[in-house]
């Protein structure tokens, strides 16, 4: 120890002051902090600083071939990868005017909707552990690991997947995994009530989250605010819906919304997304024995393979709001250009900034948790 | 809508109900790691009886994670394409993506279901890993993320290559084969994993690699500039190469090699004459180095010697017995697979390079060796073979009895001949098919129907002559028998030959692989012909050395004896091409390169 | 209605001096326009057009042509459709105006095209670093930042000699393409 | 670099202590055994999601895969905890705070290296933002490989640690004194001359009695030269008063 340099500061008696929150912080969602300059224990204003996870995927991406950049991108979002994938791989198949088969856009539906459960499974999860609720989280990250074995079986890899590539999927969906997968889902549907017993009718919980965190329907459209955020306010937005991509216009689902617009609403949202993404699953289900045909169409070598020039901006909907993709090439083996536009660099920065004011530093926690932002996707 | 009224109050109790949880079956898992699922991506193996080091794993791989590393005692062929390399693997920087396994051309390489590995900081070598199929520790651990076709990211599959439907072509001399459009070119370029097998399997190492990307990348200049850098004949090799590189193809393990031949004739055909002499001129020394080369034969051997030494500022003149530049290439290959005016552009660009060549002298008769040594600093002699083999059966001598290779030349010379109703050819090698071909050609014109056999020595499985060959020529009505050995020539009591009596072959070689044919002597055919064509072999007439000279040189088994570099015994005595190593226009070239860098370093050595 | 709505953006579009139009399908539109039309376009979108919701704003880097791409993808929930408006900027000196007080989430976009390629936005409420706070070499995202000779240049490689390297060098063998060589 | 250090010997004594250092009383070697064996049924994991790996800490900690069975349980301050996990890629910036967080862990402590980032930059060794070999800044117990490594893998990681610290093999935390110079000058030559903790970790080595000739050497005089008073390492950011929009 150095006691020569502690010295201690004069400063004037006040009840404000700054305190860094993060990012070796339990009550941080991954490796993010804050600033917050407090009085007492309620905030005044907050201050995101990122960059913890910053990798440089956008230019990492540039520099390697558009078929090895499918291994990179679903680092980009660890607990929700698939979206990822399948946005990059949307992206170049309009570059490349690639007609994804049948097949392979049913099988893509049915990876995004197990991601989006397992993604709202660890959500929801998180924010119950901040409120101090750990038995939520045992159960949501346990039943969580059981898509994951599915996803393990389907694509080989259990959290990032690496399946999706431009064109198409990688392999075949294995002999009986339909089946397996419809007892997941009727064993994840038979925890929905458990779930709402011990968290969602919580009267704890409910009044933890009540309030906390709320913004009106103009604020989130004002902030830029997407996905299960928006809907909490009350608006029926999805992209899935309308701005339709693979085979979701031929599924039947319900976009449900709640009014509240606080950190209630949104694990609300969550909750009822399960059951939305289970009823696509079901249907996914249904059909897919019915369509046979290739699961890829033919590409080229992708040692040798120069996507034809021109941009793309392909959307998906994403377990936590609208994903992004802007790829442009100029016809050459690499992109020129990958820009990733997470929903959490909104929510994870302006917003959740926005909504701290006011409240007490230890609903910062569940702000964050209830916006669900992903800090590697903000840093990229 | 929501699915909760949270409004609604809860019973308080209601988080009680999970106490009913005591009374189920715990989740947890065992300690020991679970089986992991089917095809899940760990840790790599590989199959090195299959692999064959082309390291195309090391390029797809995103990370850098793979090096390739030499393993001394495996086989190492560059003819077949293969080499003693194998993929070492980086698991600090390994991210289990599969793209090795998805893209290896040979499908040695595979993931198997084993994921524990834990080191200290001090065993941290065990990181790197040499895959063999026993796996990272030695343990058996099922396959996991594997070879599929699904999942193949190789294109197996050449692009078709038009051709004149047989209808069409089977009485006339045009070019068979259309060649590839650009659109073609660039896929099939594409599908090229520039493993490099070709380089080195190609006996003049032809960039390969360097011009199919270049051809990828809509370069066709750029190609010829990458094909001109080893090869002046590349019009004709891109027509009638024997093409040991695709052979050697990495892609042609499990499918179709990639079309390298046709990519050379596409860049060729893409690019204009006169660039092509411009790319093949950038190079070329500005200095004239007052040395005299005379190179005798006008073959792609001597002339792609010419080539190398003119650029280097070397006065070279070129001697053709013959009226007209190409030598075998010419005389030897039918107008249908390599049309004359392409041979002419390969010969263009190097007498346009300032190579004076003179028709029409034969050495030995209008000048004599002894004026060359005295003339000129280096003599190369690349005169090719230019006299069939007989097979010396009994009525072999008949006048009826032709030598494949004089009747091509015949042929191409326009001299008139008496085409026959009915003929067979002894051989089955791409000479016999060229020579049964044509005269069918002949036969279709004169007679309206084709009356062609083949007879040759190998069965099918064997056969010499390339499988396009045998299937056009079967196309265009010549009949191939294989493994027919040739008996006797028929002659009837006018002295009239009227046909051929072969025997069924046993075997070929003997036991120590010598040529030993022996035949089934209860199984005779007779074919019958008005005319017989020996197509087994040529060889070189040697007249032109003189007595003198010729008792000077040093032979091996009739065959000059050079060293390493083509000189012969003398030192101011080069030789090259098909008269050393045997027919077959890429070596020839290979050799006039090396011959041209002897003679240089001789030069530079002399003065 | 939304076929209605887009027939009408379209004439609109199309009315507009300096503005190229491109409709791709019904959801997506390109539009091309001067970088000093640029901000009265968006506030037309917003206000007129329904646009309010700012979907990204990306910046590429053409250095050929010594300029950047500035992409603003508007949304808007009404017509369900895309207008991705691009325009063109001297990459010297790099300086834009701002489009924070049409679409508040540009701060964002703006804030990381700052620190990313160095181009600054006059009128945006922060300019401060965000991610690279402890990064003081150029901006990274820059064509003319070469990302592998820094790396090589400020880091080193795990230098793996296990024990059947050594064996096989013993032999003759041994590495012969190192991974970085083929790149 | 790694191996320089490798070449550097470690001093004689230590390896005496590393392989059990008899001692006169034997109820003191009971006691040592007894200690060893808690220390390895008590870890306590530090709370910190470096990277992209951290994604499968949750199911190795919850039920399915339960650490606590191990006696390894989370802890959300440095100064009670004694493993670090640094899972997978270290941004530079992350690279200062695992650093600051490992000073800071009382002493044993035992970092393990997950996934391939740890060992020579993975995914990203191309990238100007992350760090590729962590063992040149942190001296590194016990590495699992993997991209990620799964939760069985984790496990199995850790209970490789636990047989280390059992058998007392599990001696990194003193190598990070013995060669502080080395691994300064690494964290030097990344974050600047005038990098400074607030850890004095010289002072730590003379009280553990951990000093060799590689403790002290041209990066800690360097140290010594850039001193100034202690700050904590700053955000750099300036928070605004802002009213709610």
């Amino acid at each position: 120890m150095r006691p020569e340099n502690y010295q201690a500061k004069n400063h004037p008696p006040s009840h404000e002051f700054e305190l860094n929150f993060g990012p070796n912080h339990p009550g941080i969602e991954g490796n993010y902090a804050f600033k917050v300059k407090l009085n007492g224990d309620t905030v005044l204003s907050a201050r995101a600083d990122g960059g913890y996870l910053h990798r440089g995927f956008e230019k990492l991406m540039e520099g390697r071939l558009w078929i090895q950049n499918i291994a990179l991108v679903p680092r980009i979002c660890v607990p929700d990868p698939v979206p990822m994938e399948v946005c990059y791989s949307l992206a170049i198949e309009e570059l490349g005017g690639l007609e994804v088969p049948e097949r392979a856009q049913w099988i893509r539906v049915m990876q995004l909707e197990m991601s989006r459960l397992a993604a709202h499974l660890f959500a929801f999860g998180g924010h119950a552990a901040t409120t101090g609720m750990y038995t939520t989280m045992f159960w949501g990250v346990a039943d969580r690991d059981l898509i994951l074995d599915r996803f393990e079986e389907l694509t080989g890899g259990r959290v990032y997947s690496i399946y999706n590539i431009p064109g198409g999927v990688r392999r075949e969906v294995p002999d009986g995994f339909l089946e397996r997968m419809s007892s997941l889902l009727d064993y994840l549907e038979s925890r929905l009530p458990d779930y709402d017993n011990l968290f969602f009718r919580n009267q704890v919980f409910i009044k933890r989250a009540r309030d906390v965190g709320a913004m009106t329907q103009e604020q989130a459209l004002k902030w830029g605010v997407t996905g299960p955020n928006l809907r909490a306010t009350g608006l029926a937005f999805d992209v899935r819906r309308d701005d339709p991509y693979l085979v979701y216009d031929q599924l039947d689902f319900e976009i449900p919304t709640e009014p509240g617009g606080d950190a209630l609403s949104r694990n609300l949202v969550r909750r009822s997304e399960l059951k939305q993404s289970i009823r696509i699953l079901r249907q996914v289900i249904e059909r897919l024995p019915s369509i046979r045909g290739p699961i890829r169409c033919p590409i080229p070598n992708p040692l040798a393979w120069n996507v034809p020039a021109g941009e793309s901006y392909t959307r998906v909907e994403s377990s936590k709001g609208e994903l992004a993709y802007y790829v442009v090439s100029t016809g050459g083996d690499k992109p020129y250009r990958v820009h990733v536009r997470g929903p959490s660099s909104m929510h994870a920065v302006q917003v959740l900034e926005n909504l701290a004011v006011g409240s007490r530093l230890e609903d910062v926690a569940q702000i964050m948790f209830s916006l669900d932002a992903c800090p590697p996707e903000v840093d990229r | 809508m929501p699915d909760i009224p949270y409004k609604d109050k809860g019973s308080i109790l209601g988080p009680l109900k999970t106490l009913g949880f005591f009374a189920r079956r715990p989740v947890t898992e065992p300690f020991e790691p679970r089986p992991a699922a089917d095809s899940y991506r760990g840790f790599h193996v590989n199959d090195w009886e299959k692999c064959i080091g082309c390291s195309t794993c090391q390029k797809v791989c995103d990370n850098a994670a793979i090096t390739m590393v030499k393993i001394p005692g495996l086989p190492e062929d560059p003819v077949l394409g293969v080499r003693n390399e194998r993929p070492a693997i980086d698991y600090g920087r390994c991210c289990w993506c599969g793209l090795c396994v998805d893209i290896c051309p040979t499908g040695s390489i595979s993931l198997t279901t084993e994921y524990v590995h834990v080191c200290r900081e001090n065993e941290l070598d065990s990181y790197f890993v040499l895959p063999d199929p026993n796996g990272i520790h030695g343990k058996h651990f099922d396959k996991g993320w594997d070879k599929t076709a699904d999942a193949d990211l190789v294109d197996l599959h050449q692009q078709p290559m038009g051709e004149v439907e047989p209808q069409q072509r089977d009485d006339n001399f045009d070019e068979i084969v259309h060649g590839f459009t650009s659109q073609q070119a660039i896929i099939e370029a594409s599908r090229c994993v520039q493993c490099g097998m070709c380089h080195e399997s190609c006996p003049t190492h032809m960039n390969a690699p360097e011009y199919i990307r270049a051809i990828w990348e809509g370069n066709a200049e750029e190609a010829v500039r990458q094909i001109y850098r080893s090869n002046p004949f590349s019009h004709v090799c891109g027509r009638v190469c024997t093409r040991r590189c695709e052979t050697a193809c990495s892609i042609g393990r499990r499918g179709d090699p990639v079309a390298i031949r046709w990519l050379k004739r596409y860049a060729m055909d893409a690019v204009s004459d006169e660039r092509i002499r411009e790319i093949a001129a950038e190079g070329k020394v500005d200095y004239i180095s007052g040395k005299k080369i005379a190179i005798i034969g006008a073959g792609p051997a001597g002339l792609t010697a010419a080539y190398d030494l003119v650029k280097k500022g070397h006065d070279v003149t070129v001697f053709e017995a013959l009226d007209k530049p190409g030598g075998m290439t010419r005389y030897g290959i039918p107008e249908y697979r390599l049309p004359y005016d392409r041979l002419d552009a390969d010969v263009e660009v190097i007498t346009s390079l300032g190579v004076t060549i003179q028709y029409n002298t034969r050495i030995g008769r209008d000048i004599g060796m002894d004026v060359l040594e005295r003339d000129y600093d280096a003599v190369v002699v690349a005169i090719g073979l230019q006299q069939g083999r007989s097979t010396r059966i009994p009525g072999s001598d008949h006048k009826q009895v032709r030598k494949a290779v004089k009747l091509l030349r015949k042929i191409t010379q326009g001299k008139p001949f008496k085409v026959p109703r009915t003929a067979v050819v002894i051989g089955g090698g791409n000479v016999a098919m060229d020579i049964a071909r044509s005269l069918a050609r002949l036969q279709k014109q004169q007679y309206g129907e084709v009356r062609m056999t083949v007879a040759a020595l190998e069965d099918f499985d064997h056969f010499l002559a390339d499988p396009e060959e045998v299937t056009e020529a079967r196309e265009e009505g010549v009949v191939i028998l294989d493994s027919r050995g040739p008996k006797q020539c028929l002659v009837d009591e006018n002295g009239k030959l009227i046909g051929l009596a072969t025997l069924g072959v046993v075997s070929i070689f003997d036991q120590d692989g010598r040529f030993a044919p022996r035949y089934d002597d209860s199984d005779e055919q007779v074919h019958q012909a008005d005319m017989v064509i020996e197509s087994i072999g040529q060889m070189t007439d040697v007249s032109l050395f003189g007595d003198e000279l010729t008792e000077r040189l040093e032979w091996n088994r009739g065959r000059l004896r050079v060293d390493e570099n083509g000189r012969t015994s003398e030192p101011w005595l080069w030789s090259a091409g098909d008269m050393v190593f045997g027919p077959d226009v890429v070596h020839a070239v290979a050799d006039g390169h090396r011959v041209a860098a002897g003679i240089e370093e001789y030069l530079g050595v002399k003065q | 209605m939304s076929k209605e709505l887009n027939i009408w953006l379209d004439n609109l579009l199309s009315d507009i001096e300096s503005v190229q139009f491109q409709r791709r399908n019904s959801r997506r539109v390109r539009v091309d326009v001067g970088s000093e039309a640029l901000p009265a376009l968006l506030e037309l979108l917003q206000g007129r057009a329904s646009y309010v919701h700012l979907s990204a704003i990306t910046c590429v880097d053409w250095i050929e042509d010594g300029q950047f791409e500035l992409v603003y993808h508007v949304w808007s929930y009404e017509t369900r459709s895309l207008v991705s408006v691009h325009t063109r900027i001297p990459r010297d000196p790099g300086v834009y105006l701002s489009i924070y007080d049409l679409y508040q989430p540009a701060a964002f976009f703006e804030r990381d095209i700052h620190e990313m390629y160095g181009l600054y936005f006059e009128g945006s409420p922060d300019m401060e670093k965000f991610i690279l706070t402890e990064w003081n070499g150029p901006p990274p995202m820059r064509k003319d930042f070469d990302g592998e000779a820094f790396v090589n240049e400020h880091f080193h490689w795990e230098q793996y000699h296990p024990q059947w390297l050594k064996d096989l060098e013993e032999e003759g063998g041994g590495i012969t393409v190192r991974p970085e060589d083929v790149r | 670099m790694s191996n320089e250090l490798e070449n550097i010997p470690i001093r004689q004594e230590l390896e005496v202590l590393q392989s059990g250092q008899k001692r006169t009383n034997p109820l003191a070697n009971v006691f040592d055994g007894l200690v060893k064996f808690c220390r390895s049924r008590s870890m306590f994991m530090l709370h910190y999601c470096t990277g992209c790996g951290a994604i499968e800490l949750p199911p190795a900690m919850t039920s399915r895969f339960d650490m606590e069975r191990l006696g390894i349980q989370p802890m959300v301050t440095p100064r009670q905890a004694d493993i670090l996990l640094i899972t997978g890629y270290v941004s530079i910036k992350t690279l200062k705070r695992i650093i600051l967080t490992y000073e800071q862990m009382g002493s044993p402590k035992y970092v393990i290296g997950i996934c391939s980032c740890t060992v020579n930059g993975g995914m990203y060794w191309q990238s100007y933002a992350t760090a590729k070999v962590l063992r040149d800044y942190l001296p590194v117990d016990v590495y699992i490989a993997g991209c990620m490594p799964r939760p069985e893998a984790v496990i199995s990681g850790l209970r490789e640690l636990m047989e280390d610290i059992s058998s007392g093999r599990a001696e990194s935390w003193k190598k990070y004194y013995q060669h502080y110079d080395y691994y300064l000058g690494n964290q030097q030559k990344l974050f600047g001359e005038d990098w400074q903790t607030p850890t004095d970790i010289i002072a730590e080595a003379r009280h553990y009695d951990l000093m060799t000739e590689h403790t002290l050497g041209e990066h800690t005089a360097l140290l010594e030269k850039h001193q100034k008073p202690l700050e904590a390492l700053e955000m750099r950011l300036s928070v605004k008063d802002k009213q709610k929009v």
